[in-house]
């Protein structure tokens, strides 16, 4: 019955007749709210389904249910037509189930192969673990799937397009039946989603049932047989692909048509030099970048995973050192290389990693939006809390920040409220360069919208935008110009309406 | 949904009136009370006015001290060498005093001492990036070999100035100096943290040190001045305890720096920083000082002292869990 | 066992033929002590009477701190036997901890002098006699409390239950005490953990609750200083009030007797000449000579300037006057030890 | 090198093992360089007696430190290992007087010890309360406990086995003391469990990222658990041959040893944060603070040297292994 991607040479029975994983009724609540409503999903063996819907719409939920993270307050669970109990993680993966995170679930300190092996170190004699096989079966598996890693290099040196294939090739290790993947391909690159999406349907010949989470519809419409979409925790419809549309299935997620996802309201871009970086380099990974941004801009950045992106992002705002190179705004030049002469001369980061560099989660909304703006609100070194509240709450109305009020903390909105609430952060400060890191990872397709409106606003209202992104679409749709970046260099600066898909590319593999 | 997922939240405790009476606080203020009204049945004594004042003077020193550690601790950082400088101050100041018969130049030697290691303990931490639970062990050592060094005995007072004693055994009015002095530090403490843009900062900072920085806000600069303010603090306190022993003793502040921590934990300031109040701290130090008090009022065995507070301080923060469970739950 | 037992002869054996070699006269060349707790006044003093008369006699003198720490006691020993010295002067953190020490001396045969603490299957002990120290300074305060208090004594005693020596201090003062003042009582017995700042803390507490209290005895300066300091912080005037001070360990007990009205007496040990006794000890024992079990350091209560006879004073530094010292005749036995306390 | 070494290497902790092996060679380095700085400048330094007193010495921080280091890496502290020592003394020292019985002597020992382990390990793993608060607590409860119940008196062994006294007196071939021997063999078996056994890749692994740790189907709560247990015996092992040391139960046993062990164990660099670090790093960090105070004390500096010294040592030492690894990152 069993399936197991090391030794594919062996024949597997599965017995396609009985739903693999079969979940019925599902309801969930958190304190005053219904996660999940009478939900209910079938997964058939050998068979790719994916599961769509916007952030909040209860997937993340449900797959956590699946994985025994959460447990379920109503409706059942079976595998292969048996009714099961999952209470822990460790329950689930006995069934077989084997979920790929969209955030990384590795151990950082350890080898990769150690990693592939973590839910199950095989013992030699007397119960030792066994070091070899561990190895060998690791780099037997990569060969397998034709994944170039040293299973002993140290996982968190790696890149973390390469941490999760490690992840997915983890799930591949042991008896799995079911393999549920959220959001896979958020980091990865062109090459390893097609790799990946070998690797699924691989699976599915195999007669696993593989559960696919995405916001992408062109992946959907590529990989899955089925899906599912679940509205405000409840769920809406289940299809053949083949009955989808771009529009049906957006019309499912929101329940409405979005008609047009990069709404361009401003003008020309000015002249005026806003930011100018000259020959820039890092210890890391910068190469004698330059280039310059003008007031009313949105200069769109692009790269593959690893291109350097993120580090320019950090060393043009004064995060992290450099080692030489020039970066003016509006003709200062930033020195001493900080933060807070950054700031001072009006350039920020929207970072790509909310939770670690962005939030302070424990905080109320209100003190993480006045965060960089609070000496305006200050008297004497004493805050004006009246004028600062009503400021936030002049932001919170203007970007319909969805909040039951300034004191809720900040870790409790969704990501999409989050991400304006920081750029409130921002504007609340006034300034005149920001640097945007990847603005829409892990929003919905709704909030995406808004966070591009609020962009082109931005860049409307005079500020030089620098956006890092490695999604085409947000790239095309908002971008004046585009630069490409490849291996820490830039590689080429072209206008939007000289920019395609393929030259775009070229650029970035260098 | 979004909406009904947050609307659930704790958002009103955030106001000022919750935050005066959130969380462990309240449970705190029920234990006080207690702890208060079980000791004065047994011993009517306790609520003796010379008593109360012993209580007062006793909470004074760790509360000064308290003052700067819970602002220290909210930036996620801790301090364990003040028991060890609290005794070196002590020696310093009273030597110079000795020598200078100024007491504003003693005061000044104290406090510029007591700074310095607090600015040594910071540079270590936010400069070298040493962890500051071992960063202060090593300045505790380094303190307790070094006061040592300063003097082999106890500093005796040669200069006789009599503001220097009314330093500790002052009064203004009914209420002793040192209880006016601590006063004062708390009441800037706590209005430095509850209003001012430096004290949002501390809280940031302590809550997410990166995004702080992000924001153009110095982060090591703000560590670097609740690590100099809490050692300030501490050479208030090594004068005034001087005062109060009429010598500068390099014996003395043995396990002084578990006692001002276990109060403001007590107090339920997170050590992972972001969390706190200089009230709770309050309330905490009034806590362990009235059992260590009561024990003795009562005639119990004193060693009683030890283990009283080792119970009270796991089961309020037992408390305090089980609490936050409740709301959420 | 009958190996341990055949090296027990064997030692002795070599023991008694070395000190049959031995001419009264030999100095052992070096000699190492272990102190319990260097930085505390009293045993700085001690190693000064140490250092001097072993500066006299021509012997080297190394010694080792165990802050207060068994453990480091015993590590600190072993290091001294490993680089071969050849008598050993202890002062044990307490009685228990050092037995398996003088086992480890023995086998090794390095004679060992014990100060201040007597342990079991010790050869010798320099101390003195703390029941004894207590008492007689009890009997002045009782003097004292006759004429100047009216005859009443409500003793607050800041105390060490740590230690068995400091217990019998309280006790003699107590039971000299009411040798003159029968109806004497002890309203507090309180732990100031024989430091000041937490003396001071815990007399607080008490003064609060006993405004009677007249009398303050400290088991060692620092308690009694910190008992006074408690006195003071409270507001009230030292007009009625006595306080006994037991050590004389450093500078402040003199400062104390010089400023504060009410310091009146002190129990004066003389570390000094305990240290010196422990190297004449020393010496004997090197020499296999026959010395008694508990060898008994003079103490002497102090009333108001008798200190000026036992010390010089230069405001910085204190120098003992040996010949005041040395002329004072030490009991032979003590009235009470901590024997008598386990009973 | 052979070349089955390179693959155990390889593919044993990998990286990891690499990493630390570098950070172990410098500590070992470092031990080298104060042992020959006192062999020329200590008198007696460099003998057998000498070097074999400071491993008999420094069996009690080896022992209690594999405990600290294992809470360490689970991503906890337990600062009560210095109260447990003189806890522990008390059953172990009273039982024994009365029944002349080593092995029931050490039995009591060790049930208290796990009492203690478990009361630490359950507030900690499963009433979610802070190790740092828990352990604090109990540091104060226990030595409280020990003094009211003893009067602050220490309990003397008046049983004197010999099998007890060996633990103290006794070597092996005359040369090695046994409290040595025993402090070896358990670090051996530990460090065999935390590299080659599931359940010390499980520690590692709980430590590191305890939110990966459950999704792997580990049971996070019971490991934290069951590492509080395994360190309160193991200072229930030093807490044993400290009270063979001084002969007695002593109330005031083990007073800031936590503070030793914790500075030693982060020396070997055993990470506060977790699921960093190896036992053979804070072996190397107890002996190097050891052979560092030994030697000290064999040029006669006063204590207050020696804590000066310690201190900066400690502070140098962190900070340059914080150097290092930052570097490392950057390039």
């Amino acid at each position: 019955m069993s399936v197991d991607f090391l030794h594919p040479g062996e024949t597997v029975a599965v017995d396609k007749s009985v739903p693999a994983l079969e979940m019925r009724g599902i309801g969930k609540r958190f304190p005053g709210v219904v996660a999940l409503d009478n939900v209910d999903l079938t997964l058939e063996p050998g068979k790719i389904h994916a599961l769509m819907g916007e952030n909040g719409a209860g997937k993340s939920t449900l797959i956590k249910i699946m994985a025994g993270v959460y447990g379920k307050d109503a409706g059942t669970i079976s595998l292969r037509g048996r009714e099961a109990d999952i209470k822990s993680p460790r329950d689930s993966l006995k069934e077989g189930i084997k979920v790929v995170f969209q955030e990384i679930a590795l151990i950082a300190e350890f080898s990769v192969a150690e990693n592939i092996f973590l839910e199950g170190y095989p013992t030699g004699k007397g119960g030792s673990i066994d070091w070899k096989k561990i190895r060998a079966d690791a780099a037997a598996l990569f060969k397998r799937i034709g994944f170039n890693v040293d299973p002993a290099a140290r996982t968190g040196s790696l890149p973390v397009s390469q941490q999760q294939m490690v992840e997915i090739a983890r799930a591949l290790a042991h008896e799995a039946r079911v393999v549920v993947m959220d959001e896979p391909t958020s980091s990865l690159t062109p090459n390893e989603v097609s790799l990946l999406f070998t690797v699924i349907r691989r699976l599915a010949a195999l007669g696993i049932a593989v559960l696919y989470v995405s916001h992408k519809l062109d992946e959907v419409f590529e990989i899955a047989d089925t899906v599912t979409v679940l509205r405000d925790g409840r769920h809406v419809s289940t299809r053949p692909i083949g009955q989808h549309t771009n529009d049906t299935l957006i019309q499912d997620m929101i329940g409405r048509r979005i008609e047009n996802l990069f709404p361009r309201k401003r003008g020309a871009p000015g002249s005026k030099v806003a930011l100018s970086v000259e020959g820039l380099s890092t210890a890391k990974k910068l190469k004698d970048v330059s280039f310059e941004a003008h007031a009313g801009e949105v200069l769109g950045f692009f790269g593959l995973m690893g291109a350097g992106r993120t580090e320019l992002a950090k060393a043009i705002v004064g995060y992290d050192p450099i080692t030489s190179g020039a970066i003016s705004v509006d003709g200062c030049r930033l020195l001493p290389h900080e933060t807070h002469t950054g700031v001072r001369l009006g350039i920020g980061l929207l970072t790509e990693d909310r939770k670690s560099e962005g939030l302070m989660g424990e905080l109320p909304v209100y003190q993480n939006a006045s965060l960089a703006s609070l000496g305006a609100f200050a008297r004497m070194g004493f805050v004006d809390k009246v004028s600062e509240r009503k400021a936030v709450q002049d932001y919170v109305d203007r970007f319909r920040i969805r909040t039951p009020s300034l004191f809720q903390q900040v870790k409790n909105l969704s990501g999409g409220n989050q991400q304006k609430v920081l750029i409130s952060r921002w504007l609340m400060r006034g300034l005149k360069v920001i640097v945007v890191d990847e603005p829409t990872r892990g929003i919905d397709v709704g909030a995406k919208s808004e966070i591009f409106a609020l962009i082109d606003r931005l860049a409307g209202e005079g500020l030089a935008v620098v956006m890092m992104t490695s999604e085409m679409p947000e790239l095309l749709g908002l971008a004046d110009r585009i630069a490409v970046m490849c291996e820490g260099r830039l590689t080429a600066i072209m206008p939007r309406d000289e920019a395609t898909q393929e030259n775009i590319l070229n650029a970035a593999i260098g | 949904m979004d909406m009904s997922e947050l609307t659930q939240s704790s958002a009103p405790r955030r106001f000022i009136g919750g935050q005066l009476l959130g969380s462990s606080q309240l449970v705190l203020g029920v234990i006080l009370a207690v702890l208060c009204m079980a000791i004065s049945i047994a011993a009517p004594q306790f609520y003796s006015e010379a008593n109360i004042i012993a209580i007062l003077r006793q909470c004074a020193l760790v509360l000064i001290v308290a003052s700067g550690m819970t602002m220290l601790i909210i930036t996620a950082e801790v301090d364990l060498s003040v028991g060890a400088s609290l005794a070196f101050v002590g020696c310093i100041g009273m030597a110079v005093l000795n020598s200078t018969h100024s007491l504003t130049l003693g005061l000044l030697a104290a406090l510029a001492f007591a700074g310095a290691v607090g600015l040594f303990n910071g540079l270590v931490v936010t400069r070298l990036k040493v962890n500051s639970l071992i960063a202060t062990i090593g300045t505790m050592m380094m303190l307790q070999g070094g006061v040592y060094l300063f003097t082999r005995e106890a500093v005796q007072n040669h200069h006789r100035l009599a503001s220097f004693t009314v330093l500790g055994a002052g009064y203004l009015g009914a209420i002793p100096l040192p209880v006016v002095v601590a006063a004062l530090i708390f009441a800037l403490a706590a209005a430095t943290l509850r209003f001012t843009t430096l004290g949002r900062y501390l809280y940031a900072v302590g809550a997410n040190e990166r995004a702080v920085r992000l924001s153009g806000v110095r982060s090591q600069r703000l560590k670097l001045f609740a690590f100099v303010v809490t050692g300030l603090c501490v050479g208030v306190a090594g004068m005034i305890l001087s005062s109060l022993m009429n010598a500068g003793q390099p014996t003395a502040g043995r396990g002084f720096e578990l006692t001002v921590i276990a109060a403001v934990i007590l107090g339920g300031t997170s050590l992972l920083g972001g969390r706190g109040s200089l009230l709770g701290t309050l309330l905490g130090v009034l806590v362990l000082k009235v059992i260590d008090n009561g024990i003795i009022i009562l005639g119990w065995n004193q060693d009683l002292q030890m283990v009283v507070p080792g119970i009270v301080i796991i089961l309020a923060t037992y408390l305090d869990i089980v609490r936050n469970r409740a709301n959420v739950g | 066992m009958n190996w341990s037992k055949s090296m027990l002869f064997a030692s002795a054996a070599v023991l008694a033929l070395s000190a049959a070699a031995a001419h009264a006269e030999n100095m052992p060349k070096r000699i190492g002590y272990v102190t319990n707790y260097a930085t505390h006044e009293w045993y700085q003093n001690v190693i000064k009477g140490m250092q001097s008369r072993a500066k006299e006699l021509g012997i080297e003198l190394e010694v080792q701190d165990a802050n207060l720490d068994v453990a480091k006691e015993v590590s600190a020993a072993e290091d001294f036997m490993a680089k071969g010295v050849d008598v050993l002067i202890i002062t044990p953190v307490n009685e228990e901890g050092v037995v398996p020490l003088l086992r480890q001396a023995k086998s090794n045969n390095v004679p060992v002098v014990l100060e201040g603490n007597p342990v079991k299957g010790m050869t010798t002990m320099v101390a003195i006699c703390d029941y004894d120290t207590g008492y007689t300074a009890g009997v002045e305060a009782g003097k004292y409390a006759k004429e100047k208090l009216e005859g009443k004594a409500k003793v607050m005693n800041v105390g060490l239950p740590l230690l068995s020596a400091t217990v019998l201090r309280s006790q003699g003062f107590m039971d000299g005490l009411k040798t003159i003042i029968p109806d004497a009582v002890m309203v507090h017995d309180l732990d100031g953990g024989g430091n000041p700042d937490r003396a001071l803390e815990v007399s607080s507490a008490a003064l609060a609750k006993n405004a009677d209290i007249n009398i303050i005895y400290g088991i060692n300066d620092s308690s009694s200083l910190g008992g006074l300091q408690a006195w003071k912080a409270a507001g009230k005037s030292q007009d009625g009030l006595l306080t006994v001070g037991t050590g004389g360990e450093g500078l402040a007990f003199i400062n104390a007797m010089q400023n504060e009205p009410s310091y009146r007496i002190e129990a004066a040990m003389f570390p000094e000449k305990e240290g010196y006794t422990a190297i004449d000890a020393a010496v004997k024992l090197f020499n296999g000579e026959e010395v008694p079990e508990h060898i008994v350091s003079p103490t002497a209560p102090m009333n108001g300037d008798d200190w000026k006879k036992f010390y010089d004073y230069d405001g910085t530094t204190r120098k003992i006057k040996w010949d005041a010292v040395n002329a004072l005749q030490p009991p032979e036995k003590c009235m009470k030890t901590s024997a008598d306390l386990k009973k | 090198m052979s070349l089955a070494s390179t693959d155990t290497m390889k593919a044993g902790p990998s990286m990891l093992a690499r990493l630390v092996a570098r950070q172990e060679l410098a500590l070992l380095l470092c031990l080298i360089l104060v042992i020959a700085f006192f062999s020329f400048t200590a008198e007696n330094f460099f003998s057998v007696r000498n070097i074999t007193n400071v491993l008999g010495q420094a069996s009690l921080a080896l022992t209690a430190g594999i405990g600290c280091a294992i809470v360490f890496i689970s991503g906890e502290v337990d600062i009560s290992i210095g109260s447990l020592l003189a806890t522990i003394a008390l059953p172990l020292i009273i039982i024994m007087n009365d029944t002349n019985s080593l092995v029931l002597g050490i039995s009591g020992a060790l049930l208290f010890g796990l009492i203690i382990g478990v009361v630490n390990g359950y507030l900690t793993a499963y009433a979610g309360i802070n190790s740092l608060i828990v352990t604090l607590g109990t540091m104060f409860i226990m030595r409280g406990g020990v003094y009211l119940y003893t009067g602050q008196r220490a309990i003397p062994d008046d049983a004197a086995l010999d099998s007890f006294i060996a633990l103290s007196d006794g070597r092996l071939f005359n040369v090695v003391p046994y409290s040595a021997v025993i402090a070896i063999v358990l670090l051996a078996v530990f460090a065999y469990v935390m590299q080659h056994r599931p359940f010390g890749r499980q520690i590692y692994a709980v430590g590191g990222n305890p939110e990966v740790a459950r999704l792997a189907g580990y049971d996070v709560r019971r490991v934290k658990f069951t590492c509080f247990i395994i360190s309160a015996l193991l200072a229930t092992v030093a807490g044993i041959i400290l009270a063979a040391r001084v002969g007695s139960a002593q109330h005031t046993a083990g007073l800031n040893f936590e503070f030793q062990v914790v500075a030693a164990t982060v020396l070997g660099g055993v990470s506060l944060a977790g699921g960093i670090g190896s036992l053979t790093g804070m072996a190397l960090g107890v002996l190097i603070l050891q052979f560092l105070s030994n030697g000290l004390r064999g040029l006669g500096l006063p204590t207050e040297w020696q804590l000066v010294i310690t201190g900066m040592i400690i502070i140098a030492a962190v900070a340059f292994d914080e150097a290092k690894r930052r570097r490392a990152i950057g390039g």
